[in-house]
């Protein structure tokens, strides 16, 4: 079926990006076009979720040219799904940044480069070509170099100029991987692909090709020992802008894994341990690092490491409850990841520190907006029946189904480092009085209310998502159950997209 | 010069039809009229005759010289006596010195190294000087002369 | 640099650095060429014309801010790729008059589009450089 | 001797000692302006080489490559003397 | 035939000359020297190659390209030279001991230069 | 001729890495730039090469009549370059930001300590 | 029953914008809450008596098996009735005792989520609901604990309980989903029926250890037990809750519940009457040394908890009807103490053993509900702990043969050591001489007073009306435990027996214990001595060590470096890459594929080569840029050999422009520095040069695989009849595949419009964010 819907959301963030552009300097017009255009968005996003809830992949052939000859793009439940997820970062944080962000940056070019990068998320999901994911890859990366250098700070720099290394390094190994799929089998459909690898002879070569995939995609979702550039970079940017990498940008690396090794490359027994023991180091490393981190954006950070440990683990098992648990727990990250780079720029805007040694009083000072945000950490944690919780179920059962012991550990000790480091700083950034209350430069306080709204609204939006997945569970796991079988069966995707040509 | 532009459009693309000529006419015009909004100089060459047949003379020069310098390359001995020379021209208008200095600088054996400020010299690289004098005025008579009188 | 020769010669290099990033740009879809090359190509001739005259002068050559032509280049580029949704067909389908118009052939979507892949490209190559050399001058 | 054989053993190879030889001298420097006229010089034969291949070939569009390189190699020499000029200490 | 050894002839010559070129640059003793044998020779070379493929190719309109690839070429190349030639000196590169007469020098032309930085 | 053009993705590859390791920022840019040359090199050789035959048909022609260079990989490449030209200016750019923040191009100084401006 | 869990946690949401109200006078009305619950769970004591059970359940996420199901049977109803009773106790007491807190209402929001959690935990029928209440439980004892956060020690007691008690919930968690998984069902009713699946499990021993480590990190055991006395940073009535009746008998309420499940073999016994066994001696060793009241009662619920744990352990039936009245026992007096406690230090303002003596004549109720309480924890006849003890003695004796012995001295010991703690809470703040600091204290509100002097007198009624008791409550509890039914029946009088014996031997010397042992804070440095070595401080230097290992292990990884980093990344990448060619087998080269070589093609590559190393060797930046763009002119004409026009013309234009670009930024900088020496520079180089190796061989080995052409043909018959172009890879970039196109510009503009904001933005240092 020919929809042109499919990539409406990735049409309507290029437009408010050209349009911002055009209104180069305004800051007040960039504002108004792109909390709007991010529920024009929202609302499309959901549209072409409730298109494909029911299990209908739809494609659409980019210029009229039908697969594998021209580019097409697909909307499976997978990427509606994370499209929708991304729509939803997505508006928060727009809304966040009109005060979030300082006028400075909006006077150049924030705004247009944030949708931007929405537009190149939404265009790698739903994408079904493998070198038009590198496309959208590309501009995924280069959006986020310049969100990240965005006001030229020091540590901003000095951040990006390894972001920026690593994150080129994992291009050229996943360009190097496309220049061997082609090679071997002529074709860069991923439907096409997905019937072709099979047939090659040579089938240690497609292993070779895997590999590639497997340490470019696996630098961009910060996977051990490739993960190197995130805790180096995360902390430096506004905070708007690190939510939006914390939440999404790993996560599509994430997706890009889930994808190919679903649709291209079936993971064999090696490839399925190699990703467990990753898995595992992942989580131990970003536990570890979680554990010693005084910054609240650092310790973040490190969840993030730890928590992809998660999700890759139940790629590395393989087995459709894994899939369910790691899609689950992708949903979840993506919701609470983003909120809590929010909720760190509101403590930023509260007392203009985010070091927890400096920070203190909050609850206090703030009881309700501390309650808002242990929502946003409980569910972080996964205090059931808070989002976090379910996904570890599914991840547990089929650890101990597969007999994956190591998994499960790293799960334990994940899931519990997380709740120490989170009551920590609990303990440190909300009960204990601030060691210095006479240098707390409180923004927040002197705010009117339409910017106090203008930064909470969107850590209330989110937590409410993230309530929403935990206390309808049931919902989230059928969503994801879907999505675990459609990635399992790839036959109706490859039937969509080939129109049962081949 | 947009003659000239017309042209070249014809030259890049081929094909020598009216419509074709017309168009890189005009494109030719377009270019000149975004460009020379600004400036004050805007004088058209009109001379493409002239230019081509002293390009080709000037070819020939060219290969003529070229033997001599190529005999000293591949030789082990070299017969060179540089030396930088200060040139007082005849020629006032840029397109004058630019010419010139194309013309000498395709030479072998000779270099424009820097025009003066008041443009009115040019410091010239020579290969094989026999003496200052001798050189200034052979290029004076056989090569300034001869280009301005075209030009003028 | 303040070099006469160069000057000079830029003044003859720039019409036809530009003509020829027009003919790139119309002959893409039949020889080597195309949109990128072209818009290269002109950003190349003013790059020259700022080593000769300086960046603020060719700036006041251009009179537009450089990065003005990027969206107007996206928008081009955006708008042809997305007009034939208008006629019911996919993004990006090629659309084509039916018939040729001397010199430049047929025309159809593909050539605006080239023709905003011309426009960007020349949008950013002038800003990159021409931001750096400005901001040179000014430490 | 057909010409193209005369083209492909001893024209082309001719080229490329040229290009070997001013590839040389561009490595051994010593001086970066001397590496720059040797880049310079590398462009122009390259320009030679793509004529003599399109020749070689019969495809006419490699002097399309030919034309640009004629165009716009320069402006690298450029872009270089501008930069020494004003480079305080040689490099 | 009679075209076909004109087209060996001319290229002969065209690849020659570039080759002298090559080896001018190799072997001169300062880069002033080294600068004003390439240039012109490579140009020529060139151009002569280039007058090989207008002859082998009968379309006018390659004819006419080739045409404006020299005519580019002369148009730059010497600007080129010039360009890094002047910055050399200004840059006081070193000329060859064998160097008769320094009138640049001589004006303290490099020094009035130099403060224009 | 394969086996050399192979040779030459490996020595790309191989400088590429050794650049990216060095400190100089500088040199990791122009390690990158090599990576970039690499891969290109990778994806042309890995479609079908073949000399003197552009994918272009011919003026007079609809189709092509014989043999041709495979184009999908000469675009692929061509949108690689063109992306890889648009990181490099970034990169460069970055590269003169940092140079004059921190007064060198040192990549082991990038570890300014823990700090509060963001 | 849902209702009944749901109300606290609704309650306790409702607390967040209506709070206020429990800062007036009218804030009693909140304890009506547990009342009201009370009292609808005693209406089920009589059938459930009677050996029926009630379920209820109501979807939830089913497709995870996870449902709100609620099962109350006697077990549930022992449980529900004390969190409920004793809740009340404590919710009319609280708001006596926090009268005039600023954040009463937080504390009362807490309050209620704990107590909902608990009654949801001992309802639930489902293992993956009762986690998400023990949770719950965890949480919410969390901010009680820490209820005074402006304090750094609650702050840490707080920390070290959520530590423990979380660190268990995960392996329970992992221990329920692992017997979930081998009985497939999550519903513990019918793990009941899968016993002997789940027992003859080869994991089964990880299933009980991970279900026993959860149990015992949240009832305190040793060696896990030392976040409890930490938990007494909590305002009192917190304690008297949360040690007494609630969070730390969830554990016990764990193994009770899982008992028929897991119980009845040598693992279970040995390990849990093991760890009780140690637990409740060492605890009530400890309590001896303890100057602070809390301290004394904190140590003696260890003790007791370890009593209940070895008495599970034991698993007898006396030792299961032993614990199922113990538990009530300890839950009314240990309550009472606590409370009794809150009020001394509430009047006081210490709670230091050595000072407060005299109270009775200034606090006479609250003296008589301690004396009853502290006769009670004593097992005086009479009381209900009479009835308590001589069930422990009697399961302790009625053990194996080979264990009762020791077994029975233990027990013994253990209770010796609770006497003299229950009489040191309950009796010594109340008898000597009235210090005069204390003169002018008064009786405080009825409010305070009376729930601990209730639980007193329940506790005297109780132990003269056993057998009511042990019909209603302890029977049908035991027999859940057991799961079986059977009649108990609990009477005051057993004959002079050896246990009588016993018991008197107990409250004597543990009298005698009471009156030699006078509390000094010496003693209390001298048994700290002791504890250099305790499970608290080993725990905090693992806990230490993980950190200084977390430091280690991240300063190494994430050492700061980016070589350091793209080295790790690149070694990684050739281990990976190297493996899989090695599996891929041996690779032989077919001449015969690979076209002829030629001469200007090798010398293009030659000089490839040559401008590379130029680019790697040289120490001059410019140079280095001379070089990098000879490599992308030589790529250029290998594009034009190669028949790539489109290709070669880009590639040199961008190269062009790459090298304006790099001298206008290059302009200041300095020349390379040679930093490296030359270990890492052979290091980099070999690591860079099999990185090129293998990917030669990976390009060598794609090189002979047939290659497919169908799409680029389909391009070449297509391009012009439909798209209209000749040049196929103009056609592809902006027809076929356009798309790449279009956001390559996008690229290509984010680039530009970095570049501008990365040069002309200047922050001002007010604009952070
Ligand atoms: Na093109
Ligand atoms: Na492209």
């Amino acid at each position: 079926m020919i929809d042109n819907q499919i990539i409406a959301t990735v049409i309507v963030h290029l437009f408010i990006a050209i349009v911002q552009l055009m209104f180069w300097r305004k800051s007040t017009a960039q504002r108004f076009l792109s909390v709007g255009g991010s529920i024009l968005a929202l609302i499309l996003a959901f549209k072409l979720f409730f298109k494909v809830y029911d299990g209908e992949i739809l494609t659409m052939n980019a210029a009229n040219w039908k697969a594998p000859f021209g580019i097409v793009f697909v909307a499976d439940l997978f990427s509606s799904t994370l499209v929708l997820l991304t729509s939803i970062a997505g508006l928060a944080v727009s809304i966040f940044s009109c005060v979030g962000v300082g006028r400075q940056r909006i006077l150049y070019g924030y705004f247009p480069i944030f949708h931007f990068l929405m537009m190149g998320l939404n265009g790698a999901f739903l994408t079904g070509d493998i070198f038009n994911l590198y496309v959208w890859f590309e501009v995924i990366i280069i959006s986020s170099f310049v969100l990240m250098t965005l006001g030229g700070r020091k540590s901003q720099l000095e951040g990006a100029v390894k972001y920026m290394a690593m994150n080129i390094l994992a291009s050229t190994f996943f360009l190097t991987g496309i220049g061997i799929l082609y090679g071997i089998s002529g074709s860069l459909n991923m439907a096409d692909l997905a019937m072709r690898i099979p047939k090659i002879q040579n089938q240690a070569l497609v292993e070779i090709t895997a590999t590639f995939f497997l340490i470019g995609f696996g630098i961009k979702s910060a996977v051990f020992p490739l993960y190197f550039w995130l805790p180096s970079s995360y902390h430096t940017p506004p905070s708007a802008v690190a939510a939006t990498f914390g939440g999404l940008l790993t996560k599509v690396g994430i997706y890009a894994l889930f994808r190919v090794f679903s649709l291209l490359f079936i993971p064999n027994h090696f490839t399925k341990e190699l990703l467990v023991i990753l898995a595992v180091l992942t989580v131990l490393t970003g536990a570890f690092g979680a554990l010693i981190k005084t910054n609240i954006r650092r310790l973040f950070s490190y969840l993030i490491v730890c928590h992809i440990g998660f999700m890759i683990g139940g790629l590395g098992l393989y087995s459709k409850w894994a899939l369910l648990g790691a899609i689950f727990y992708l949903i979840h990250d993506i919701m609470v990841k983003t909120n809590l780079f929010l909720m760190a720029g509101v403590i930023r805007q509260l007392r203009g520190t985010m070091d927890m040694n400096k920070l203190g009083g909050l609850y206090a000072q703030y009881p309700k907006i501390s309650l808002l945000f242990a929502i946003v950490l409980f569910s972080l944690v996964g205090i059931p029946p808070l989002s976090g919780f379910w996904p570890k179920i599914y991840l547990f059962k089929d650890a101990f189904q597969l007999e994956k012991y190591a998994f499960a550990g790293a799960l334990i000790i994940g899931s519990f480092i997380t709740l120490y480091v989170i009551a920590k700083m609990w303990a440190q950034v909300f009960w204990k009085d601030a060691p210095q209350p006479e240098i707390i430069e409180d923004k927040f306080a002197k705010m009117i209310g339409y910017r106090k709204t203008m930064l909470l609204l969107p850590v209330i939006i989110l937590a409410s998502a993230s309530l929403y997945i935990g206390f309808n569970a049931e919902a989230i796991i059928h969503l994801a159950d879907r999505i675990a079988t459609q990635l399992l069966d790839t036959s109706p995707y490859i039937n969509a997209v080939l129109g049962g040509q081949n | 010069m947009n003659l000239m532009l017309s042209f070249i459009w014809v030259a890049l693309t081929g094909s020598m039809y009216y419509s074709n000529f017309l168009f890189g006419f005009l494109l030719g015009f377009a270019i000149l009229w975004i460009m020379n909004k600004n400036e004050a100089d805007q004088r058209y060459f009109y001379r493409v005759p002239k230019t081509v047949s002293f390009i080709l003379f000037f070819l020939w020069e060219m290969i003529v010289a070229n033997v001599q310098v190529a005999y000293d390359v591949i030789t082990p001995k070299f017969f060179i006596k540089p030396a930088i020379v200060k040139y007082p021209m005849d020629a006032k208008t840029d397109l004058e010195i630019n010419l010139l200095s194309t013309f000498i600088s395709l030479t072998p054996g000779t270099l424009i190294l820097d025009v003066s400020e008041d443009k009115k010299t040019l410091f010239i690289h020579v290969m094989y000087m026999k003496s200052k004098e001798q050189f200034v005025s052979t290029l004076k008579n056989n090569v300034e002369r001869r280009l301005l009188e075209l030009l003028r | 640099m303040n070099s006469t020769i160069l000057q000079t010669a830029t003044r003859y290099l720039l019409p036809i650095l530009l003509l020829f990033s027009v003919f790139l740009l119309l002959r893409g879809h039949y020889y080597p060429g195309g949109g990128f090359v072209g818009g290269l190509v002109a950003s190349i001739a003013f790059v020259l014309h700022s080593f000769a005259f300086g960046t603020q002068n060719t700036m006041k050559l251009i009179q537009y801010k450089p990065l003005s032509l990027i969206p107007i280049g996206l928008g081009v580029a955006a708008v042809s790729m997305f007009l034939p949704t208008f006629f019911g067909y996919p993004v990006m389908t090629g659309l084509w008059l039916e018939e040729k118009i001397p010199v430049i052939g047929m025309i159809g979507t593909a050539l605006f589009f080239d023709l905003g892949v011309y426009f960007v490209v020349i949008g950013v190559v002038l800003t990159i450089l021409f931001t750096i050399a400005l901001n040179k001058e000014e430490e | 001797m057909t010409l193209t054989t005369y083209f492909d053993y001893v024209i082309l190879p001719i080229l490329t000692i040229s290009v070997i030889l001013a590839f040389i001298r561009l490595y051994k420097g010593p001086q970066i302006f001397d590496r720059v006229i040797a880049l310079d010089l590398i462009i122009t034969i390259g320009i030679g080489i793509i004529t003599v291949y399109s020749i070689r070939t019969s495809q006419e569009v490699f002097l399309d490559i030919a034309m640009i390189l004629a165009l716009i190699a320069f402006l690298g020499t450029i872009a270089f003397s501008f930069y020494l000029e004003k480079q305080s200490n040689d490099d | 035939m009679m075209t076909d050894i004109t087209l060996a002839i001319l290229s002969t010559i065209g690849a020659l000359a570039i080759l002298f070129a090559s080896i001018g640059i190799l072997r001169m003793p300062d880069f002033y020297l080294r600068l004003s044998v390439t240039v012109k020779a490579a140009t020529l070379g060139v151009g002569l190659l280039l007058i090989c493929a207008a002859m082998t190719f009968p379309d006018v309109s390659v004819t006419t390209k080739a045409i404006a690839i020299g005519f580019f070429l002369i148009l730059t190349a010497p600007v080129a030279a010039h360009m890094i030639g002047r910055a050399a000196y200004i840059q006081r590169v070193k000329t060859w001991k064998g160097t008769t007469l320094n009138d640049l020098e001589k004006e303290g032309q490099l020094d009035c230069r130099k403060e224009n930085f | 001729m394969e086996l050399i053009l192979v040779l030459l993705i490996g020595i790309l590859y191989a400088a590429g890495i050794y650049l990216i390791l060095r400190r100089s920022m500088v040199k990791l840019l122009l390690g990158i730039m090599l990576l970039g040359n690499g891969t290109n090199i990778l994806i042309f050789l890995l479609g079908n090469i073949i000399k003197g035959k552009p994918p272009i048909i011919d003026p007079d022609l609809k189709v092509f009549t014989d043999i041709y260079a495979d184009p999908i990989p000469q675009a692929l490449i061509l949108t690689a370059i063109v992306i890889s030209f648009g990181l490099t200016s970034f990169a460069i750019v970055l590269l003169k930001r940092v140079y004059a923040l921190l007064g060198t191009d040192d990549l082991d100084d990038l570890n300014t300590p823990e700090e509060e401006d963001i | 029953m849902l209702f009944t869990v749901l109300s606290g946690l609704i309650t306790s949401s409702l607390i967040v914008p209506f709070g206020r109200f429990l800062k007036t006078k009218w804030g009693f009305i909140l304890a009506f809450l547990p009342v009201l619950l009370f009292l609808y769970f005693t209406k089920f004591v009589v059938p459930i008596g009677q050996g029926s059970y009630f379920v209820q359940s109501t979807a939830w996420v089913p497709s995870l098996g996870i449902n709100l199901d609620f099962k109350l049977d006697g077990l549930s109803l022992l449980f529900a009735l004390l969190i409920t009773g004793i809740g009340a106790c404590i919710f009319f007491y609280a708001n006596a005792y926090l009268k005039g807190q600023k954040y009463i209402d937080r504390f009362f929001g807490y309050l209620c989520l704990f107590m909902s959690a608990m009654l949801g935990l001992v309802l639930s029928d489902n293992m993956l609901l009762l986690f998400i209440f023990w949770e719950l439980t965890s949480i919410s004892s969390f901010f009680l604990i820490g209820f005074n956060n402006d304090q750094e020690d609650s702050r840490k007691s707080a920390m070290t309980a959520l530590s423990i008690t979380g660190l268990g919930g995960f392996f329970l968690l992992a221990g329920f989903v692992l017997m979930g998984n081998i009985a497939g069902t999550y519903n513990i009713s019918e793990l009941v029926d899968k016993v002997s699946l789940i027992q003859q499990h080869p994991l089964f021993p990880l299933i009980f250890g991970l279900v026993a480590l959860g149990a015992i990190t949240k009832s305190a055991q040793f060696p896990f037990h030392f976040w409890l006395p930490g938990a007494m940073k909590a305002p009192t009535p917190v304690s008297a809750y949360l040690h007494s009746a609630t969070m730390v008998k969830a554990g016990i309420y764990l193994l009770a519940r899982f008992s028929p499940i897991l119980g009845g073999n040598p693992i279970w016994m040995y390990s849990l009457m093991i760890i009780g066994g140690i637990t409740m001696l060492y605890a009530a060793f400890h309590s001896l040394f303890r100057t602070d009241l809390k301290g004394v009662l904190a140590y003696s619920t260890i003790s007791a908890l370890g009593i209940l744990i070895f008495l599970l352990g034991l698993g007898s039936k006396e030792a299961v009807i032993a614990a199922s009245v113990f538990i009530l026992v300890h839950a009314l007096y240990k309550a009472a103490l606590f409370l009794i406690t809150g009020i001394i230090d509430h009047e006081t303002g210490t709670r230091d053993l050595t000072v407060l003596q005299g109270l009775r004549k200034v606090l006479m109720p609250v003296a008589i509900a301690g004396f009853l309480a502290a006769l009670s924890s004593a097992g005086v006849p009479l009381t209900f702990g009479f009835i308590g003890k001589d069930l422990i003695y009697e399961a302790t004796l009625h053990a194996a043969p080979s264990l009762f012995l020791y077994l029975t001295i233990a027990a013994v010991a253990t209770n010796i050591l609770l006497v003299s703690a229950g009489f040191m809470a309950g009796i010594k703040p109340f008898i000597g001489r009235l210090p005069e600091q204390f003169d002018h204290i008064h009786l405080p509100y009825k409010s305070l007073w009376i729930p601990p002097l209730l639980l007193a007198i329940l506790g005297v009624i109780f132990g003269c009306f056993p057998g009511f008791v042990g019909d209603w409550i302890s029977g049908p509890t035991a027999n859940s435990i057991l799961a079986q039914q059977e009649v108990f029946h609990l009477k005051i009088w057993h004959g002079f027996n050896l246990i009588l014996l016993l018991s008197a031997i107990t409250i004597l010397v543990g009298t005698l214990v009471f009156i030699s042992n006078t509390p000094s804070h010496k003693k209390l440095v001298w048994i700290a001595t002791f504890e250099k070595i305790s499970p608290a401080n080993i725990f905090n230097a693992c806990a230490h060590e993980i950190e200084l290992f977390s430091a280690f292990f991240t300063a190494k990884m994430h050492n700061g470096y980016l070589r350091s980093y793209l080295l790790k990344i690149i070694l990684f990448a050739e281990l990976l890459i190297g493996y899989q060619l090695y599996l891929g087998g041996p690779l032989h080269i077919k001449w015969d594929t690979l076209s002829p070589v030629s001469f200007y093609e090798v010398t293009t590559v030659c000089i490839l080569i040559g401008a590379i190393v130029l680019t790697i060797r040289t120490s001059s930046r410019l140079t280095a840029v001379v070089a990098t763009s000879v490599v992308g002119y030589a790529i250029c004409l290998i594009f034009v050999f190669y028949s790539a026009p489109d290709l070669a013309m880009t590639q040199f234009t961008i190269d062009t422009l790459t090298v304006v670009l790099f001298v206008l930024v290059l302009f200041k900088l300095p020349s390379f520095l040679n930093l490296a020496n030359r270990r890492t520079i052979i290091r980099d180089a070999v690591v860079a040069i099999i990185f090129g190796m293998l990917l030669s061989m990976v390009a060598l080995r794609v090189l002979h695989e047939p290659t497919t052409t169908d799409i680029s043909d389909f391009y070449g018959d297509y391009a012009y009849v439909l798209a209209k172009g000749k040049n196929v890879v103009n056609v592809l970039l902006v027809d076929f595949r356009g798309f790449d196109t279009m956001f390559e510009i996008v690229v290509l503009s984010i680039a530009a419009l970095g570049v501008y904001s990365l040069l002309k933005l200047r922050l001002k240092s007010s604009d952070k964010e």
